[in-house]
């Protein structure tokens, strides 16, 4: 792509993104963040990097948006309708002097290192031993496992932290419906629900294999799985597994733990998270296919919220 | 299996093992509080030279775990806490009903807090101390929460500006120097533009985490709300983690970049926070407000010691009076912090007036405040004093009379507000007439255990000062070169 | 286009100071703006405009660096995390105040 | 036993503090016998040592608590003295504190802290660095908070504060005072006084002032003295201990050791740091009688008594003389028991009959004539009057003054003795010729064993006061004793 | 150029055109039933026309099939929602009307 088109695209993210930030309405607000995040994956797409992109659009804009709508439809039930509301004058002038010169600081410090991709002459080599292709999986889920590992984990963390805010009461139990309240519209979101679920599993599980090569990967997968999971819980599928279900504690820490068990097998051949020769693309992928289902299912639940009281099950199916 | 892995896996299996079992959950603290204990002190005795790559991958892409003597104490000190701390929450009688999601909630948050603070005392990767610093954040934004929403809520955006600012140093780093591991970090750091403002930003981010003043304004309402043993843990281990990765940014990865002047800073902003913090706990009414600002005062002598360790030759007393005063302060802290909640819930009360009569009734809690007062304070014995001795020690040789007046000053401040707190319990019972004996031992004595045991440990930590200054001198930077030396970056 | 910009600035380069940018205009709408939920946002795009600067300055003549890559990945997936209960401690603080005022209109909807 | 004897003798207090901590009160019997036996132990032991050390031998044990900072018990000859004038009042006091609390309330609290004090007053004598004894000058500082707050009551809280905010502010002046020299000398051993040459004569001015300043507040030297009369708000057997021996002759002991073991006579005098020190002092006998006069109250007027006395043992070091050394040695000893002598009959009469004002005294000795006798011995020797042991010390302390030129100090020693008497005399006279006021009930003075334990301890150290006055010409006596340190080590 | 770039070009252009017009529709019809009519009609077109391009430059059978996919979720999830909006503004047109409370999340 040209830099022309480089430079608008950087100019629309800062607009969208301006917007987003300073409009008074939320929604709008929201909407605008959308935008920027989906405009971001396109700035991903123009740096090469569509793993990112892939994330971006998925985790960044998707997810985010939707859980940031979903927080301010609750608050608007409550009477809060988040409007940006303007602090006094001298704040802003102050802050916008302050954020200013930071900017012009960090812009300079950021033109003063030349972009390189350094490192990826040290990934390229070790390739080969990995028997993948995709040296982002490669950076994610072999030099840099560790990493992924505890982050799987922040995962899980953020949703036994979301669960803890429960109100009293509402324990064990559902987050809120996120469900229409209509009963036509749910009819509707339901039918999307319903055919949107099974491919959404079929796309995840084909971009987790596929980031073994090619762009994809758990987190991307995951989150397929989560709006497809999302889309069908908001219609009505599916209803919202209460939060001791047994079978959904085990899919929540099914993949963190069987990274957590890989790693510590590695011990056998050398140390933690030694793959040993040969077996790194098979455990590799199993660890990718069960975090995916794990992420999926955590961010699905970070999205609801919560549970809280008097939530029923309005279609008392159960999870799948 | 060495210890290195097993202190970050363990905790990890122990929260998904929590997540499976529900609400029975809780007992697995019976299981990981002696192995974890066991763990940390295996990593204290092995050899100098423990450190590996994770994944057998090389540096500037793998990630180091490594063994140094601060992180030797201060997971030794975690386990010690997080143990004791989990072994008094287990005692702690049903709450009331409706809490449930917060008493099921407290065991994985736990263990993800306890693994973050040892995987993050381990590794030697900048971006992997992101990751870990945010499992501590997360963990104590929510333990926080347990008790005041709105305070957690603050403490939870103030975090997560400074995990940016972190994070944001750690880009521009990787920028840079194409790695973010500390030990490559210095042999090549230069002080050019975008290393300095990676350095300012990562430790402003740091700070805040940190609880330095001035940024300390999220601690005291948080702390100070939460039930006392999620209280005990933020004030024990969330600070510290910002405090470590603050040491190997300063003392190792950007030694040579950084001059004496910012050093100064720190040191100086460290001295504010002890008399800023002591004055405010002098003012407070209520007893948990004035623990926690007292955190904040001794956090303080954290970073007074950076410039002390900086300014001399042979840092190694500076050095361990930092350290020290770290692990020390973890004890007696945690233990402060969970006696206090048994006093409280004995008086149903909060301020420090209502403490009268609890000698009497609960003089096992009373003495293990008691105990934690005296290392809080750095009177001898106790860890508190061995670390003050050895800070005060190193300000005087170097002529900081300013840091060590800072010291003296620091330590006479917090004997006024901390024996306000402890005479107030001598005080008889308020408006009770002299019947004494009406207000009669409170709470089984078991779940006084935990704090006793800790702030016993803080003052045993004053007999064995050599064996733990020569503990924090392993691997540190101003020692031998380390052993491991990976090649830099092709 | 032959415009002499991208001789002054590389595509790396200019999506690194769009990342800058982007970074300051968060912070200060961080600063600004009072409603949680819309600092929680702000902080949102701060993140976007740090993981551009990894991205951008990871840049190289052919390839990006696939570590910054994974290390924004990774960063994202900590950002939605922490997103996700901060959105929750925000609806959780609005419904825990709503029941403590004097409920006159529970179950009514609130005028907008 | 060479080396575990000096232990023992430190850590023997930690079992009955150990046991008092965790015997309930129904168990106070047990409680009360493990004070006693420990107290009787740490007696024969010293015994022991005392005729070791008096052969020659010194004790030394060592233990590196910090790298470069050694942790020392070392038991000569001045430390001894010390050690034994405590355990052997710490007997005493043992005895009259368990009668004089019978069944008072937070007594297990009381025997645990009490015997820390022990423990920390041992240490104190026995702590061969200055770090040693920085850690057990504290550790008597904590120990003895919990005593003067003991009754719990507004008024001992705030002696408890006002007691904490003094000697802890002593306590890091004297910190800071010797981590500055440490940084110049290296580790302080009192058996090896370092070596100051080269060191500016300004700093080591400072330094000294630092140092004795922290001292001075424990030894209660003018303007330091505010915290001793306030903690009068503690029980009588506390004032007994922290008046006659813990802390204010910790702190004097101290100021013995900081001139003669870590600055060195040769030092002091060079510096001119001794004159003005006896001067201090002097201003401070004078000024504490003149403010015990003022006292209607019996103890406050013992405890201002105490400022001025203790005073005569720092003049006594200061005016670096072998006499003056002797008289001020001497006096340590003397002084402890006789004002733990006066202390423990006030705390009789108040025990016994509720006499806390000096007005209420009349006719006390009818009622009370053992109690009334000890404590007029106490009061003549605290006035000088021979064959009391307080003659011997002021006695030195003149002749001293004499040999080294300050002829001044005689006078001071005079008019002190004047303002004693002006105190204590018409005490007596109160006691013993007037007439019990007509509604006072008669009582048995020594009816059971709870009133023989209290009385009798008093008895035994008016007679101790006594026979060290008359005795003084014995080896084993405190005299004896401290011409055997001031030959062996000061005047060199 | 060949016939190929030259069909993508025109197919590109064309399918820009309508969503223009669906853009200028969406911002100039006054209520949502006839903003929701411009744009999905309209934008579903150009996606249409887009992706039809794509395919085309793609050049491959496999890139084609993909893109069909991608063209016809677009097309199910623009139905969708916009079955949902319309309902949406019905409901809120009859709340307004009873002038009693005003629209509600949706979403709770």
């Amino acid at each position: 792509m040209t830099f022309a088109f480089d430079l608008i695209l950087c100019l629309m993210i800062l607009g969208t993104a301006a917007i987003a930030l300073f409009v008074r309405d939320a929604l709008a607000a929201i909407a605008f963040f959308i935008a920027f995040g989906n405009l971001m994956g396109l700035a991903w797409l123009g740096l090469d990097a569509v793993n990112v992109a892939l994330a971006e659009i998925a985790i960044g804009a998707g997810v985010t948006g939707v859980l940031l709508i979903l927080a301010r439809a609750r608050l608007l039930a409550l009477g809060d309708a988040a409007t940006s509301t303007g602090s006094p004058l001298l704040l802003r002038l102050g802050a916008l002097a302050a954020c200013a010169g930071f900017v012009v600081l960090l812009a300079a410090a950021v033109l003063s290192i030349p972009p390189e991709s350094g490192l990826d002459r040290v990934v390229a080599p070790l390739m080969p031993g990995l028997g993948i292709e995709n040296r982002v999986t490669g950076v994610l889920l072999a030099f840099r496992a560790y990493d992924t590992l505890l982050e799987s984990f922040v995962l899980l963390g953020a949703l036994v932290a979301v669960w803890s805010l429960a109100p009293a009461g509402a324990w064990p139990g559902r987050p809120a419906d996120p469900g229409m309240a209509d009963a036509p519209m749910r009819r509707v979101a339901g039918t999307f629900g319903q055919l949107l679920l099974p491919v959404a599993l079929v796309m995840a599980a084909y971009l987790v294999w596929a980031g073994s090569d090619l762009p994809g990967g758990a987190f991307q997968a995951g989150t397929v799985l989560a709006g497809g999971l999302l889309v069908a819980g908001m219609g009505g599928t599916i209803g919202l597994p209460s939060s001791d279900q047994p079978l959904l504690r085990a899919a929540l820490v099914l993949g963190p733990v069987v990274f957590l068990a890989i790693g510590l097998a590695g011990v056998a051949a050398g140390g933690l998270l030694v793959y040993p020769a040969g077996l790194a693309k098979a455990l590799i992928v199993t660890i990718e296919y069960t975090l995916f289902l794990s992420i999926g299912v955590t961010l699905a639940l970070l999205v609801a919220g919560p549970p809280m009281p008097g939530a029923s099950d309005p279609d008392p199916e159960g999870k799948g | 299996m060495s210890p290195l892995d097993l202190l970050m896996a363990a905790p990890l299996g122990f929260m998904a093992a929590a997540l499976m079992l529900g609400p029975s959950g809780r007992w697995l603290i019976l299981l990981a509080a002696p192995l974890m204990a066991g763990l940390a002190l295996w990593l204290a005795l092995l050899p100098p030279d423990a450190a590996y790559l994770v994944g057998q991958w090389d540096l500037p892409l793998g990630i180091l775990l490594r063994a140094d003597g601060v992180a030797r104490l201060m997971i030794l000190a975690t386990a010690l806490v997080i143990g004791a701390v989990g072994l008094h929450a287990l005692a702690e009688p049903p709450e009331k009903p409706g809490h449930a999601a917060q008493a099921e909630t407290f065991w994985p948050l736990v263990y993800l807090m306890w693994a973050g603070a040892n995987a993050g005392f381990l590794t030697t990767d900048l971006f992997n101390l992101y990751v870990t610093l945010e499992m501590v954040s997360l963990a104590a934004v929510a333990l926080a929460a347990m008790g005041s929403l709105a305070a957690a809520l603050r403490y939870f955006m103030i975090a997560l500006l400074g995990s940016l600012a972190y994070l944001l140093g750690v880009a521009l780093t990787v920028a840079r120097y194409d790695t973010v591991d500390v030990i490559l970090l210095a042999q090549v750091a230069e002080a050019d533009l975008a290393t300095l403002l990676a350095l300012g930003l990562m430790t402003a981010g740091l700070l805040i985490k940190a609880a330095l003043f001035p940024m300390h304004g999220w601690l005291p309402p948080a702390h100070a709300a939460a039930p006392a043993p999620a209280s005990a843990l933020l004030s024990a281990i969330a600070v510290k983690l910002g405090f470590v990765i603050l040491v190997r940014l300063w003392f190792e990865a950007f030694a040579a970049v950084t001059g004496p002047a910012a050093l100064h800073v720190l040191g100086g902003l460290g001295a504010a926070a002890v008399i800023y913090g002591s004055i405010q706990a002098m003012r407070q009414d209520r007893l948990k407000p004035l623990v926690a600002y007292s955190t904040v005062a001794q956090v303080g002598y954290l970073f007074l010691a950076f410039p002390l360790v900086a300014g001399t030759v042979e840092p190694s007393g500076a050095w361990a009076g930092m350290t020290l005063h770290g692990v020390a302060h973890m004890l007696a802290k945690a233990a402060m912090f969970l006696a206090a909640g048994l006093m409280l819930k004995a008086v149903a009360g909060d301020r420090i007036a209502d403490l009268g009569g609890l000698a009497q009734a609960m003089p096992l809690t009373v003495t293990a405040f008691g105990l934690a007062v005296v290392s809080l304070m750095g009177l001898p014995p106790s860890g508190g004093f061995t670390a003050k001795f050895l800070l005060l020690s190193a300000a005087i040789e170097q002529g900081a009379f300013l840091y060590a007046g800072v010291l003296v000053i620091g330590g006479l401040l917090a004997a006024v507000y901390l024996f306000r707190a402890l005479s107030a319990c001598f005080a008889p019972l308020a408006g009770a007439g002299p019947d004494t004996a009406s207000r009669g031992p409170v709470t089984g004595g078991v779940q006084a255990v935990a704090p006793l045991a800790l702030a016993g440990l803080a003052i045993v930590m004053g007999f064995a000062g050599t064996a733990l200054v020569d503990v924090s001198a392993i691997e540190a930077p101003w020692a031998t070169p380390t052993v491991i030396q990976p090649e830099a970056a092709p | 286009m032959d415009l002499p910009l991208p001789v002054l600035l590389s595509t790396g380069h200019l999506y690194a100071v769009t990342g800058a940018a982007l970074v300051g205009l968060g912070l200060y709408a961080f600063i600004t703006l009072r409603h949680p939920l819309r600092q929680l946002l702000a902080v949102n795009v701060v993140g976007a405009g740090i993981f551009l600067i990894l991205g951008g300055l990871g840049r190289g003549p052919d390839a990006t660096d696939p570590f910054p890559q994974a290390l924004v990945i990774t960063g994202i997936v900590v950002a939605v995390a922490l997103t996700a209960f901060g959105a929750a401690m925000i609806v959780r603080q609005a419904q825990t105040r709503a029941a403590a005022k004097p409920a006159a209109d529970d179950n009514e909807n609130p005028a907008p | 036993m060479m080396t575990f004897a000096p232990l023992l003798l430190v850590f023997l207090p930690l079992v009955a503090a150990g046991v008092s901590f965790a015997l309930p009160e129904r168990l106070s019997a047990w409680r009360n016998a493990a004070n006693l036996g420990v107290a009787f132990t740490k007696l024969l032991v010293v015994a022991y040592l005392l005729n070791a050390t008096e052969a020659g031998l010194v004790f030394e044990w060592r233990y590196e608590f910090l790298p470069g900072h050694d942790f020392v018990l070392r038991l000569d000859r001045l430390a001894l003295l010390f050690v034994t004038l405590s355990v052997f009042l710490w007997l005493l006091t043992t005895i009259y504190a368990i009668a004089y609390f019978d069944r008072g309330p937070n007594l297990p609290r009381f025997f645990g802290f009490f015997n820390l004090c022990v423990l920390a007053a041992t240490g104190v004598a026995m702590s061969g660095t200055a770090i040693t004894f920085f850690l057990f000058y504290e550790l008597l500082t904590l120990a003895t908070w919990p005593l003067v707050a003991h009754k719990g009551d507004d008024k001992s809280l705030r002696a408890g504060r006002i007691y904490l905010s003094y000697t802890l502010a002593g306590s890091v002046a004297f910190l800071a005072g010797i981590l500055w020299l440490q940084s110049l000398v290296g580790a302080i051993e009192f058996a090896a006084p370092p070596d100051l040459t080269g060191i500016p004569a300004l700093t080591l001015t400072l330094i000294f002032i630092l140092c004795i300043g922290g001292l001075g507040v424990k030894a209660a030297i003018f303007p330091l003295h505010g915290w001793l009369p306030e903690a009068m708000a503690a029980p009588a057997p506390v004032s007994a201990l922290l008046h006659a021996v813990a802390v204010v002759k910790a702190g004097a002991f101290a100021i013995v050791r900081m001139i003669y073991d870590v600055y060195g006579i040769g030092t002091v005098a060079e510096l001119g740091l001794g004159v003005p020190l006896a001067a201090l002092a002097s201003v401070t006998i004078l000024y504490g009688s003149v403010r015990a006069l003022m006292q209607s109250d019996l103890k406050k007027r013992l405890a201002y008594s105490t400022v001025s006395q203790v005073s005569y043992i720092i003049l006594g070091a200061s005016l670096i003389g072998p006499y003056a050394v002797i008289g001020g040695l001497v006096h340590l000893v003397h002084q402890g028991i006789m004002k733990i002598t006066l202390f423990m009959c006030a705390g009789a009469l108040a025990n016994r009959m509720g006499i806390k004002a000096i007005a209420d005294l009349d006719g006390a000795g009818r009622l009370m004539p053992v109690t009334m006798a000890a404590f007029s011995v106490g009061a003549l020797g605290m006035i000088g009057l021979p064959p009391v042991a307080g003659f011997i010390s002021k006695w030195y302390l003149g002749i001293g003054a004499l040999q080294s030129d300050a002829a001044w100090v005689v006078a001071v020693l005079a008019g002190s003795s004047l303002l004693n008497a002006a105190y204590f005399l018409p005490l007596l006279y109160r006691a013993w010729l007037l007439p019990p006021p007509p509604d006072r009930p008669a009582i048995r003075e020594l009816a059971t064993t709870r009133d023989r334990m209290l009385i009798l301890p008093a008895a035994v150290t008016a007679l101790v006061a006594l026979g060290a006055g008359i005795f003084a010409s014995l080896p084993f006596s405190p005299l004896g004793w401290a011409t055997l340190i001031a030959e062996g080590g000061y005047l060199r | 150029m060949s016939w190929i770039d030259l069909a993508v070009l025109a197919l590109l252009g064309a399918g820009l055109a309508f969503y223009a017009a669906g853009s200028l529709g969406f911002l100039r019809f006054p209520d949502t039933a006839s903003r929701l009519h411009a744009l999905t009609k309209a934008d579903n077109l150009g996606l249409g026309l887009v992706a039809l391009a794509a395919a085309i430059y793609g050049g491959s059978l496999a890139v084609a099939a993909k893109i069909a996919l991608v063209w016809l979720f677009a097309v199910i999830a623009a139905g969708t929602t916009s079955q949902l909006l319309a309902r949406r503004a019905r409901l809120d047109e009859a709340r307004l009307d009873d002038a009693d409370s005003a629209p509600d999340g949706g979403l709770r």
